[in-house]
């Protein structure tokens, strides 16, 4: 999973502008990876929540930081499935900050993250390597993963 | 780059308020544009019916919804109402997601917006 | 100009159903960096041809292959413009043999150069200055740049 | 992935040849096999009229383009005709590009290719 080695390799700025060219790729890539329109949809959404939390919360809105994005078709417990890494430069992050709210209460903001781990099979925040940023990795199955309900 | 306010496409008043044309994308980096302009036009018209044509609205992010919801508790704060129709499959997706497809008013279409 | 600074990144590795995940990103990119859709369609024709040449004749249909795609906003001679390069590791390729040919014989093949050429407003082949590789520089200009006639 | 014959959506016979139903965008990870499909089916009807639906096409490159030009040769050594309709913006801007668009035989639509 070393940067540099995926099939695909997406590096942008931060820039609000550049969701909706991460949204294009991502959305050709799951196709063709073997989603069906449906779900590629979902997983874009996915992707574009956790692009656009980056540019928020890990950058505060400063434009000119890179974000990767790196799509692999991978093996998920033997079931063929494609995995999502995002990853930023940010310093400082509390992971432990980042985590869904419960949706009974009506209000705006705090979805993104229930949004990724609805769409999502597997999502999993850590530390990068080097201690320099957050690496998201994220797992959709090409069957049977499915939208998953209640929180996790 | 993109106008940030491109998601506005213009409005038109009702008898009992207004209908706002949304259009384009609304990700991050239109809804802070969106936003501005809503409310704007919620407190020059202080509308008792807000319509929002999302009919040419392909794609919509939590941004976007945020915010849906604010205008959502302004109109309910109001006494007034907030009524969505056109929605296509991604914003339809969003909101099951959100689980807000059953707390919005979605009318079928202008008629039914204009009465729901 | 170097790798890692760029406004927009994409590695891909050489698979031919990735030129499709190519387009969807060169698309949006160009679209978002001001041109129209129209213009927007003749540079991700451009990119297009010029990925399918270094699959082709540079890595000779191998799959697992880098090619990166750079894009930036720049100024040419003072006019917007934004800058696509293609690069490749492909070894020994000679870059007196990537021309365009006359179009007066109606044959298959030989259009991919005279595409690229007729679309941007410069076009520029060279080593990588690392020896190991080919670097397509294309120059689209906002405005005024137009397709251009006649052979290059 | 997406299966390399994609491009070739299908064929129905005419009085005096076949028409041949294009899909999906045309580049070079699809060429080859509508390639293969469509030197096939020349093959196997020897059509004296090879009309070519395109309106299901977006996008083409020049490697579909190359595809056209083998069979427009073909079809001209055998005496035999080769017609287009359905042209859609991009693949019209590829054919000017390519200075191809005087040279096809190109209707605008299935009756105007059963006669061209
Ligand atoms: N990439 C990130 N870097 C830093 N903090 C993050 C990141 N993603 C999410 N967070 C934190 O998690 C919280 C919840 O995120 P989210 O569900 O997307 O809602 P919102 O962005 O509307 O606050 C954020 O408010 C933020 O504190
Ligand atoms: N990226 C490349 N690497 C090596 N050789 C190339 C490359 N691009 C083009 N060429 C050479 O230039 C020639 C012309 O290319 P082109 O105009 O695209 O036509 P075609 O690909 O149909 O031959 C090719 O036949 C090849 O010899």
């Amino acid at each position: 999973m070393s940067a540099g080695h995926a099939q695909i390799e997406l590096r942008v700025v931060s820039k609000p502008d550049y969701l909706a060219v991460a949204r294009a790729l991502v959305e050709t890539a799951a196709q063709k990876m073997g989603f069906d329109a449906e779900t590629a949809g979902k997983v874009v959404l996915a992707v574009d929540e956790a692009m656009a939390n980056v540019i928020r919360h890990g950058y505060g809105g400063k434009e000119d930081q890179p974000i990767w994005i790196r799509i692999d078709p991978i093996k998920d417990e033997g079931a063929a499935a494609v995995q999502f890494v995002i990853e930023d430069q940010c310093a400082g992050v509390d992971l432990g900050k980042i985590k869904s709210r419960p949706l009974d209460e009506i209000k705006p903001g705090g979805l993104g993250v229930h949004i990724i781990q609805e769409v999502m099979d597997k999502v999993e925040y850590r530390r990068r390597d080097d201690g320099r940023g957050v690496t998201l990795r994220m797992v959709k199955r090409l069957v049977g993963g499915g939208s998953q309900t209640g929180e996790k | 780059m993109a106008k940030s306010d491109a998601s506005f496409a213009g409005s038109q008043d009702l008898p009992d308020g207004v209908v706002a044309t949304l259009a384009g994308e609304i990700d991050y980096s239109r809804s802070p544009g969106l936003r501005n302009k809503l409310l704007e036009l919620v407190a020059a018209k202080k509308p008792a019916r807000l319509v929002l044509d999302l009919s040419g609205v392909p794609y919509m992010d939590s941004s976007g919804v945020a915010t849906l919801v604010e205008l959502f508790q302004a109109q309910r704060r109001a006494n007034a109402k907030l009524v969505l129709f056109g929605l296509q499959p991604k914003v339809k997706g969003i909101f099951e997601i959100a689980r807000l497809n059953t707390v919005f008013s979605i009318a079928p279409d202008l008629e039914g917006a204009k009465k729901a």
